[in-house]
């Protein structure tokens, strides 16, 4: 802790960076991010075990930006973000530097892509346990009770966008949901509109998504949304050897192909 | 009670499944008609958020067709719907859609036989699936349909 | 009777279709049931909500004066989901419209005085029932002038109004196109409206300011009012923003304690002043 | 009307449920379903979270649904045809079991809706909805109703309210003409109450943090003050599901649906804290990043309402603040600005 404190301070005091995005205390048990600009804001740092939320959601925001040049206390989810988003041209090879807590308390400073690769190559970027176990009990369903489980999960769907909002890789200036002409996914939020909108969500998150639960996480209703995209990690892992966010250049998986990509539905 | 004819949808590509399904016709090889195609200028135009509407439309089934690998008219378009596809059945099996529903094919502008068989099988087998009730019940009809509002 | 669903429109029929400009449209709508129609009326500055069905609404003022009963028209732009969708129908389609809504310019206040009208491009068509308001009890007000600008000639919409206007002897009609946006056989001025505006010393004395256009032309030509002397009360504006409902409940359009489709759209410079800059 | 103050014996609540069956009044009433709370339609007492804080969703959808058909029209050769919807289709209902700030919530959608002309798909459902509100036993860190003007008592928008006052029984309060009627399907299960009975002593005790005049001076005040209002959202993520839970918040969208045949218009929850809600075709947009939308939000609640409709757009419920993903709290918030200046 005033191991991060010490780093963050020297950081903002050599003007290696501008902002830091770290954790913060939030109200009663929460944490929240919080935005240190100054030496003596580095006091408000806090860290542990409540410290989850993926912060790399912000290096894209606009008001972010303009602060200055980013640090970002970053978890294993934020620094796959960070190579998927720099796989998809979004940030630059040094234009965000991002420290990691290690179990013991040390930090690992990450100025490059390289370094964060190279670190995840020994790091269990997986789902947990319990998520997979989660996603096994849906598949060992019939089809029709899938259909009702998810149905009764996008009923409680009110279209706040929150998933869309806390997801990293949902950057883009326009999502496929607001685009009108011609409106492709119903904006309300009835069961036809809340299927074309998860489904459709999904669908662009795969290949894509690095598991960093924070959909899930920023659902006001509590609908397991993160399980979607999950369930889709390791069919792109095990068909076509692609897994997000741990490769800066990495071709995203569905805009390539293999001449012998198997499939066993095709006549 | 009327017996259910599958209302069927066809997406094809223009430069191959398209003429094969025009060599069917002029091969005067009958099929069945339920199937409505559509015409796209390769498979991997076809989005998946165009088959989810065809659903929403009132589709019972769905047919996806295009060149053969390796015979595609701009080279790559069909391995990419191809990965796309693989992931998208990944989705919709556990989102709870039944896979059955989308019968992914590739058809040559020389294969009128195939073509007829795809169609033929699609149409025989949605027929044993019945309608796509899912979907029906989600459809602008039963919204329009729906008494008034309530505050329940 | 209380009206029982005020977001329910009239249904009306597109009676006449006018091309303006390149992507601009005029049409002249009528209503299908003759008694609505007969009932409906609406003040000069007013809007409404004209609908395709199955796309949405649009929030268009009604470029017809209110002093020709009958009918009304709107001009607008192919631009958005709705507008594009709307130019794609023919006489005698039907679309929906819901109003009128909105304020209304004081033209009762402004009788006895000149008036100066200052438009750019297609914001005109709001300006256009004002001034036919005005010309159709031309006895009551003194000079009027209008300037209007567009980006080129092709630009320019109601041409053939434009012409007429120009024939008038009671009406003083400068037109402009932006630099470049003139044709060989153009006869109007040359530069942009705040320019022209500058250079036709408009005196401020009794006349009234009534400036609609693009927010960069409103930036730069109230300035040139207040070099001539405009106080804040002698402009007039319409403002335009984002609406749904158009009836100050969906909170689109709020800007301040006001909102566009309820308190406005009409606004003069003082109470312009008085809002945020959110518009 | 003069309110009227009963007592009833706890062990009688699952009979009103009963009796309200009985007469053909369906009863909304917050339901557990997993991690959130629900308002929700309930067959018996058993259905009804009574011991939870607040629902997750506010009840405004009970008169505001987040979907609502206003136009049903239908497609031919020969033009469009428009099907009258009527607004008036909603049941006598009773909403149940919710807290003070739900029922005064509805204050600031009455004086939206309510304004001329009047909007007949709300007042409609909301005059046919009576409110049987549970006075807060208990408040958590997020609660601030006490600072707008509210109360874990507080009986305003509520037809009825019960505060449990000891193990066995529930001080009964009929406030209203409604409430009258409601509490006459139950009347036989009523006692009188004891004079002298003060229900403040088994509420909770919730702290006044700001002054709520002092944040309607300040906001009007402090619109210029882009540093407070970015300070304040940097951590905003622009979703919408503080507006979404929010109890007061009003503003939607239309949107058209339709097949080839028939379609209808709906009407859906909207939120200014949407990039997208202001934008003009234009590509101009007012309201361009996130923190004059926040400032919109905080605005619209404590300045622009108070001055159009005279009532301040929030009941301090604090579901906001616990619905955000990105923890803004509103309450923390609102008492920065009534300390500004």
């Amino acid at each position: 802790m005033s191991e991060l404190i010490k780093k963050v301070t020297q950081l903002l005091n050599d003007k290696t960076v501008d902002v830091f995005i770290g954790y913060g205390k939030g109200s009663a048990d929460r944490i929240r991010a919080i935005f240190v600009r100054s030496a003596e804001q580095t006091e408000k740092l806090v860290l542990n075990s409540a410290c989850t939320q993926n912060l790399a959601g912000y290096i894209l925001k606009q008001e972010v930006k303009h602060l200055g040049k980013i640090g970002v206390l970053a978890n294993v989810a934020a620094l796959r973000s960070m190579l998927q988003l720099a796989s998809e041209f979004q940030v630059k090879d040094g234009e965000v530097l991002a420290l990691f807590a290690n179990p013991d308390g040390t930090l690992t400073e990450f100025i490059d892509f390289h370094s964060i690769e190279v670190f995840l190559t020994t790091t269990d970027t997986g789902i947990t346990s319990d998520e997979q176990e989660r996603i096994a009990q849906l598949e060992a369903l019939t089809v029709s009770e899938r259909w009702n489980f998810w149905n009764k999960e996008f009923e409680k769907c009110i279209k706040c966008y929150a998933c869309r909002a806390a997801c990293p890789m949902c950057y883009c200036h326009r999502c496929t949901t607001d685009v009108n002409q011609p409106q492709w996914i119903p904006v309300a939020s009835h069961e036809r509109g809340n299927l074309d909108y998860h489904l459709m969500r999904a669908m662009h998150l795969a290949g894509r998504c690095v598991n960093c639960g924070e959909c899930a996480s920023a659902c006001p209703m509590d609908i397991p949304l993160n399980l979607l995209t999950y369930q889709l990690i390791s069919p792109i892992k095990t068909g076509f050897g692609a897994t997000a966010g741990m490769k800066a250049d990495a071709v995203y998986a569905l805009s390539t192909y293999k001449p012998d990509d198997k499939e066993n539905f095709i006549i | 009670m009327q017996e259910f004819e599958p209302k069927i949808v066809a997406f094809v590509c223009n430069w191959c499944t398209y003429a094969g399904a025009d060599l069917t016709g002029t091969s005067r090889i009958k099929y069945d008609a339920n199937v409505k195609i559509i015409r796209f200028p390769c498979t991997g135009r076809i989005d998946f958020m165009i088959l989810m509407k065809a659903f929403e439309n009132g589709a019972d089934g769905i047919i996806v067709s295009g060149c053969h690998p390796n015979d595609c008219h701009y080279s790559t378009g069909n391995f990419h719907a191809r990965r796309r596809w693989i992931v998208f059945r990944n989705l919709l099996n556990f989102a709870g859609i039944e896979t059955e529903r989308i019968q992914f094919s590739w058809v040559s502008a020389a294969e009128g036989f195939k073509w007829a068989d795809v169609v033929n099988n699609t149409v025989k087998k949605i027929r044993e699936f019945g309608p796509n009730e899912n979907y029906k019940k989600i459809a602008v009809s039963t919204l329009f349909n729906e008494e008034g509002t309530s505050n329940e | 009777m209380e009206q029982q669903n005020i977001y329910q429109p009239y249904l009306m029929e597109i009676e006449k279709i006018t091309e303006e400009a390149p992507m601009v449209k005029t049409f002249r709508l009528k209503f299908t049931n003759e008694e609505e129609g007969n009932n409906f009326s609406f003040r000069t500055g007013q809007f409404g909500e004209y609908s395709v069905f199955g796309e949405g609404e649009v929030t268009f003022c009604v470029a017809s004066p209110h002093t020709r009963k009958g009918y009304i028209e709107c001009t607008f732009r192919e631009a958005g989901r709705v507008t594009t969708e709307l130019a794609s129908l023919n006489e005698g389609d039907t679309i929906g419209f819901r109003g009128p809504y909105g304020n209304i310019f004081p033209i009762d206040d402004w009788k006895g005085k000149n008036l100066l009208f200052i438009a750019g491009g297609i914001a005109l068509p709001p300006m256009r029932s004002v001034i036919w308001s005005c010309l159709d009890q031309r006895d009551q007000f003194k000079d009027i002038s209008i300037l209007y600008g567009a980006r080129s000639v092709a630009d320019l919409v109601y041409k053939q109004e434009l012409e007429e206007w120009k024939e008038r002897p009671d009406v003083n009609l400068v037109t402009t196109v932006d630099p470049g946006g003139e044709t060989p056989t153009w006869k109007g001025d040359v530069g942009f409206v705040p320019t022209i505006l500058d250079r036709m010393k408009p005196v401020s004395e009794n006349t009234i300011a009534i400036v609609c256009g693009p927010p960069v032309m409103i930036k730069f030509t109230f300035p040139v009012l207040e070099k001539y002397g405009f106080s804040d009360d002698q402009v007039f504006t319409t403002l335009e923003n984002r609406m749904k409902c158009g009836l100050g409940k969906c909170g689109r359009c709020n800007v301040g304690k006001v909102f566009v489709c309820k308190d406005g759209p009409v606004f003069s410079r003082t109470q312009l002043k008085d809002l945020p800059d959110e518009y | 009307m003069e309110k009227e103050l009963k007592i009833l014996k706890y062990s009688d609540l699952s009979k009103l449920i009963e009796r309200f069956h009985a007469k053909g009044f369906p009863v909304l009433a917050p339901v557990r379903k997993g991690k959130v709370v629900e308002i929700e339609l309930v067959e018996s007492l058993g259905d009804i979270a009574l011991d939870v804080l607040l629902s997750t969703q506010s009840a405004k959808k009970t008169a505001f649904p987040k979907v609502e058909k206003v136009l049903k029209y239908t497609l031919a050769k020969s033009g469009v045809t428009q099907h009258p919807v009527d607004p008036d289709t909603a049941r006598e209902t009773i909403l149940f079991g919710v807290r003070p700030c739900d029922a005064s919530g509805f204050k600031s959608l009455d004086a939206i809706f309510g304004e001329a002309p009047g909007d007949q798909f709300y007042l409609k459902k909301k005059e046919k909805t009576a409110i049987i509100s549970f006075s807060c036993p208990e408040a958590d860190e997020y609660c601030f109703c006490t600072s707008v003007g509210g109360g874990p008592g507080n009986t305003a928008g509520s037809d009825l309210q019960f505060t449990g006052i000891g193990k066995d029984e529930i001080f009964v309060e009929i406030l209203t003409e409604k409430g009258k009627q409601i509490a006459a399907i139950f009347a036989d299960l009523l006692s009188d109450s004891p004079a002298g009975i003060d229900k403040t002593k088994f509420l909770a005790d919730v702290k006044v943090v700001f002054d709520s005049d002092k944040v309607v001076e300040n906001t009007s005040a402090s619109f210029n003050n882009a540093a407070l209002w970015l300070e304040q959202s940097l951590r905003c993520i622009g979703c919408g599901a503080c507006a979404f839970v929010c109890p007061t918040c009003a503003c939607f969208d239309f949107q058209d649906e339709q097949n080839t045949k028939q379609g209808v218009r709906l009407r859906l929850w909207d939120s200014c804290g949407f990039s997208l809600f202001t934008l003009h075709t234009s590509g101009h947009n007012p309201r361009e990043v996130q923190s004059q939308r926040w400032r919109q939000r905080i605005m619209h609640k404590f300045s622009y309402m108070p001055q159009q409709l005279h009532v301040v757009g929030c009941e301090g419920c604090g579901r906001c603040s616990r619905a955000c993903p990105v923890d803004m709290n509103i309450k923390e918030h609102l008492t920065a600005i009534a300390q500004v200046g």
